[in-house]
């Protein structure tokens, strides 16, 4: 693998043991105070941990324990970090800020600046580019920050929640911009939200009190998520297979419409994924004629409570169990049990559909 | 057990502004004069001719003064301060002040004049270097120091560290440098004699007790403590 | 590298200082009463003259960092000038000033308070020149800390008295501290301005630096040893007071 | 009104006339850089504008002009400022922190403390009382920072993006905090989600470029945005009414089931609002049987293209203009053209009953 | 009010000192030969002695703001002693330490670099009495700047070296030219250690306060006005200097 990482810090009760693989996305994901954080300041050497050791790319980052003392610099490993806060350097105008990375690498200074006007252009704070970090409002200095990190074109990128400040509309556009250059980078992002996760992380990691509560892919994480704080969030239905027009077709043949929303543009043909909550899934006895795309008939197999509503799970003969979150009003009134034929019922317009 | 805690005490004081050069002496003479005036306590303010020259004129409450040279004195003199006449009361004569080891083997005057000797002097503005330059003239010999200093410790502080090779200062200043220094008298230096003044002041609080303390350092007991400080008598 | 050759420039000096000195006799010396009188006068003169110092620098110092007025950076380089006049002049203005004939000094000699020549002079020599250590240091720790905690206080609810007290005071605490040290150190080793404006009265302005200037003369020996002792007693109280800067903060 | 505020910036592009009334709750929304911030610290008082004037209940906060130059300290203004940088006092712990305002206000140490204490609890950090900030993390931060400006209880409370930072676990019970303090609090909070625009505010106010591009009470102006930004997110269905059951009961008699979510406890009879998204509804000819619990019978008014989508709005006959979104290929095959009578459809689980 | 109160308290004695100054006589006195020289020396061996001043100071600033080593509360307050020393016994130090017997002496005496009575040697007093100012102004705002930027700079791939250029020197420009002016300033007003150690030749060793103290001695007027000059020079460079900081910072 790429990435393994194992370090203790008593201080902060952090205790890791993780591995990432050549390329792979990784998205980090847990409560406030949960080592979020820490975890990435360990990687970055901002931060050192009591013991431990990590490599990355077969050279190691750190190895401290009894008798080994090895700890490579933060500049020396080729890791860049977007902190939470996003301390841009206040002597700097904006365009050096982010033109800082390049220029340490090496670039001429006119090259550098063409390349920070690059990265500017795509987080779209060009036209800010000769403003102090003082002149920026919260938003803004955190684009900058993601510019200036984006920049660097480290072999690990860690970015800490780095939508937390920027404005709903704008979301997206990042979105597709982090989805474009993250895409085969090994990269590691805090998030709090779930759509990131599924857009922007092969693998998920759930930390619970300085530890790795979850792991593992990030579709099969989200759809049966085990550790408690992954499974208030998610249990989505997700469904792989190709673009095609306004679906895809999973391998099994099963179709599912979507809209995709924020995702980059797909073509025909292209892996893609659709994912949808289980309670944008309708359940009808029998399948109605109306303006919802996805009729999917299945077999239900489980009826479980689920917070105020009722978790029913159903078996589409394809192999995929579909959630659908309905109220107890509706499981007496249709009389919903293990083992009887009904057909469930999503809008498309409530389908996202990502590239895979 | 200081002058400030017998002034505390209620008793009368006498200041006693002294050039820095006189403070072993004039100590000395200070607690006899404690010893004849029961009560009363001598305070010194030891400080540069010059400087406690200046802070007379500025209204400082002295009793006497000593000056190390007739200059200064003219500063009070002439700001009308002085209650009478100042009087000399000890002479200076330049010596040649070598380190111990005496590296140049330095002997005479003339030898202060070799190229590649260094010599340091005090400058012309002050009163032992008023004197170098009289002796300069006097003699025909012509000195080439490396430095013209501000002050006789300066040219001893020079010299104890082996920094110069001679100086001309002041043989009362040889004495009270002790080993770590030595001197070489030198028959021109009779050429040019500096003379201390004394006086007392007509503004201090206790004019009357200055004047007797004048009266003291002038008295055969102030000549011999002088005396043996190296200090020449003043005629 | 530079750094060692900078300490070692601070330090070898202090080091020949201290191997010419004959320390057999090191207790004699310090126990004279002269010398007693003189360090105990040096301490008190400069505790009272970094006090002076705290009450005149600390809101010249806030006043410059965090007003804006026409003339700022005259004013600021006045305050500086102490520092460039050589102490002697610096002696001399003073005696200008608070001499009995001096601009203030008549008011003062009629309101009774002589100043010249007394361990008050002493202290006003001390705090003139010590003053702009502080005023200095704790300017530049204001301007570095920045007014954003500040803002956040008022918005609490709080005037500007109590931001003072509560927010702006302990968060420079660090600069505070270390300039309270350095003008203590300068008034330490004040001489100039005080034996031309206080004069060298034994007990009453005679301190330390002016007793080993007299010493010098007559007692070479006893001057170094003496100046070992100011050496100690600055490093006690730089040491001590780093000890409780880093307490205080965190 | 309580809150008049006109002021103009003119290094920031900022010229705004604003007024809200007693006890309001006003949410900010506008993209970044629109001049959110900016507002904020003109009213705290932390920010002078070149012009303008403002007042708070009565007391003129600035009047700046020619030839007047009032202005009101910020400590003499009542009004709390939540910064986006949460800015804890780095020398006191974080209770005192917490104490500060009160402390300042007058009330003995041990008062402040206690109080400093509920307002922790409150958000659910009491453990970390006797931190220093900087051994917080992020969101942790945020939320002392949160309690201190709450502590201060003030006459106007200013919140910046409070949630930004806080994972998605703990935003719900902050959004129950802020609802229960904020009631009947004149109060303005910044944010970007609209969620929080719904449940935390009775007025939405929108900026664009430092303007006012649209301001109204915040369930019109989300039902029927004018500015562009807020077209761009909103667009829901509301219906008001009161509580009953599961769901709510509109004056008209109309009946819209749905699950409270993340809003506090509401009872029988409570005035309460259900909120949807055109996405989430369904269209059918004719109503079907199935789990879906709201059958909406409506008069198709409009259809419109709607990005990806298509918006067809229909009138429910009680008043009510609701609007669903659906595929441009479920238009052709159902047919929908003004003036046809369909059935709206929406499932329980996707409507957000709030209180109103 | 108190601020009001400590400028007054350094500027009246400056008006005081004004107030006396023969100005008819000022150009005059100005123009002397041996004022040009003393005011041309002083300002070539401060300029160099800042420049010493930044080289070894700012390492070590560095070193003791970032660096935690055992002991160094002791280094940074053996960093502080020139301040507490009085300049004099400074000076003799640095005799035993440069001069010909000295400890470094007899080396460099045999390199064939001879020190004393050199203008080398008034630049190496000014540095030792200038050397605290620059290290103690410039730690503190080290501290109070923090690592949080330096971290971000490494992580961006600034290796150490480049971190200090483009990161901590700019981000502390502020407080390393306020330490540099304060250097300057000090090493431009530098008397005792001179005098002392360098001696005083005129064109070679005889600094402007040294010239100034002995003209006091025989035309105390000329050294009022002389100390004036001291004084303005002081005041423009400051000046020119904080404008500087202004611009370089916003
Ligand atoms: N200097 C410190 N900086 C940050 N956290 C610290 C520090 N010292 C102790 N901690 C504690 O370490 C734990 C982990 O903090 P960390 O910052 O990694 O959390 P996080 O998962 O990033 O949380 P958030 O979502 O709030 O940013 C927290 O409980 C925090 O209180
Ligand atoms: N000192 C400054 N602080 C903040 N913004 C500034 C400053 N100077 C100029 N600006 C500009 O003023 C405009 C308004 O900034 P403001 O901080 O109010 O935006 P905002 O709406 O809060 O944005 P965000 O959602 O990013 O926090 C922005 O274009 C910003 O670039
Ligand atoms: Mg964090
Ligand atoms: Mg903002």
């Amino acid at each position: 693998m790429t990435l393994a990482c194992a370090a203790t810090l008593a201080a902060r009760g952090f205790d890791i043991d993780l591995e990432v693989g050549e390329g792979e996305r990784v998205a980090v994901l847990g409560q406030n105070g949960s080592g979020k954080s820490t975890l990435l300041g360990v990687l970055a050497g901002t931060l050192r941990p009591d013991a431990g050791r990590a490599s990355l790319d077969g050279r190691v980052l750190f190895d401290l324990g009894p008798g080994r003392r090895l700890w490579l610099p933060p500049h020396r490993r080729g890791i860049a970090l977007l902190a939470q806060d996003p301390l841009l350097f206040p002597h700097l105008t904006v365009l050096d800020n982010v033109a800082f990375a390049p220029r340490v690498g090496g670039a001429p200074r006119a090259d550098a600046r063409a390349r920070a006007e690059r990265w500017l252009e795509e987080v779209e704070v060009l036209p800010l580019a000769g403003r102090r970090p003082h002149e920026l409002s919260g938003g803004e200095a955190q684009r900058v920050a993601l510019a200036r990190a984006l920049a660097a074109e480290p072999a690990l990128l860690l970015l800490d929640e780095p939508m937390a400040a920027v404005d709903v509309a704008v979301a997206p556009m990042l979105r597709r911009v982090l989805r474009r250059v993250l895409a085969g980078r090994t990269t590691m992002i805090v998030t709090h939200d779930l759509l990131d996760a599924l857009l922007l992380s092969d693998r998920l990691v759930v930390m619970e009190e300085g530890r790795v509560a979850e792991s593992g892919p990030t579709e099969e994480t989200l759809r049966h998520p085990r550790a408690g704080f992954t499974a208030r969030l998610a249990g989505l239905n997700l469904i792989r297979g190709t673009r095609d027009g306004g679906g895809v077709v999973g391998r099994d043949g099963v179709r599912i419409d979507g809209t995709t929303g924020d995702a980059p543009a797909l073509r025909d043909g292209d892996p893609a994924a659709a994912a949808f909550a289980p309670a944008e899934v309708s359940i009808y006895l029998s399948p109605p004629t109306g303006s919802p795309r996805n009729h999917l008939p299945v077999t239900i197999t489980e009826v479980e409570p689920h917070g105020e509503l009722v978790r029913v799970r159903g078996d589409d003969h394809h192999g995929h169990s579909i959630a659908a979150d309905v109220t107890p009003v509706s499981v007496a009134e249709l009389d919903l049990y293990p083992g009887r034929d009904v057909t469930f019922v999503v809008k498309a317009a409530t389908v996202t559909i990502y590239p895979a | 057990s200081g002058p400030a805690a017998t002034r505390a005490a209620g008793g009368t004081t006498v200041t006693v502004f002294a050039a820095a050069s006189l403070k072993a002496t004039f100590t000395r003479l200070g607690r006899a004069f404690e010893a004849s005036h029961p009560g009363t306590a001598v305070v010194f303010n030891f400080a540069g001719s010059q400087a406690l020259a200046e802070q007379i004129t500025q209204g400082a409450p002295a009793d006497a003064f000593a000056s190390a040279n007739e200059a200064s004195m003219a500063t009070v003199a002439g700001a009308g301060l002085a209650a009478g006449r100042a009087r000399p009361f000890a002479t200076n004569t330049l010596t040649i002040a070598v380190p111990p080891d005496n590296p140049a083997a330095v002997a005479t005057f003339a030898d202060l004049a070799r190229p590649g000797l260094k010599l340091v002097v005090c400058a012309p503005a002050v009163p032992c270097g008023a004197a170098t330059l009289t002796l300069e003239e006097a003699t025909g010999v012509t000195l080439a120091p490396v430095s013209e200093e501000q002050a006789v410790t300066d040219v001893l502080a020079k010299v104890r560290a082996g920094e110069a090779d001679a100086g001309l200062v002041y043989a009362t200043d040889v004495i009270a440098a002790g080993d770590s220094v030595r001197g070489i008298a030198f028959p021109e230096s009779s050429r040019a004699v500096n003379r201390n003044v004394i006086v007392a002041l007509s503004g201090g609080p206790q004019s009357g007790l200055g004047q007797e303390f004048v009266d003291l350092v002038r008295s055969a007991e102030g000549q011999q403590v002088l005396a043996d400080a190296g200090f020449g008598t003043a005629t | 590298m530079p750094a060692a050759a900078g300490a070692a420039f601070v330090v070898v000096p202090l080091l020949a200082l201290g191997l010419r000195v004959d320390w057999s006799r090191f207790g004699e010396l310090l126990g004279s009463p002269s010398s007693l009188a003189a360090l105990t006068l040096s301490l008190q003169t400069s505790a009272v003259a970094t006090l002076a110092c705290l009450v005149l620098g600390v809101p010249m110092a806030l006043v410059l960092a965090r007003r804006r007025f026409p003339g700022r950076q005259v004013v600021r380089s006045l305050a500086l000038l102490p520092l460039v006049l050589p102490p002697v002049v610096g002696g001399i203005a003073l005696l200008y000033t608070f001499g009995r004939r001096g601009l203030l000094g008549q008011t003062l000699d009629v309101l009774g308070v002589p100043v010249a020549f007394t361990s008050v002079a002493v202290v006003l020599a001390q705090t003139f020149v010590a003053l702009p250590f502080l005023v200095v240091s704790l300017e530049g720790t204001l301007r570095s800390v920045g007014q954003r905690y500040e803002a956040v206080a008022a918005t609490l609810g709080a005037p500007p008295s109590t931001v003072l007290c509560r927010v702006t005071l302990p968060l420079v605490l660090p600069g505070l501290l270390s300039g309270a040290v350095l003008s203590f150190a300068r008034a330490l080793g004040e001489f100039g301005a005080t034996i031309t404006f206080a004069g060298s009265l034994q007990g009453v302005t005679r301190t330390l630096p002016l007793e080993i200037y007299l010493r010098q003369v007559d007692d070479p020996d006893a001057a170094m040893a003496l100046s070992l002792v100011l050496v100690a007693v600055a490093i006690g109280i730089t040491v001590a007071t780093a000890r409780l800067g880093e307490r205080a903060h965190r």
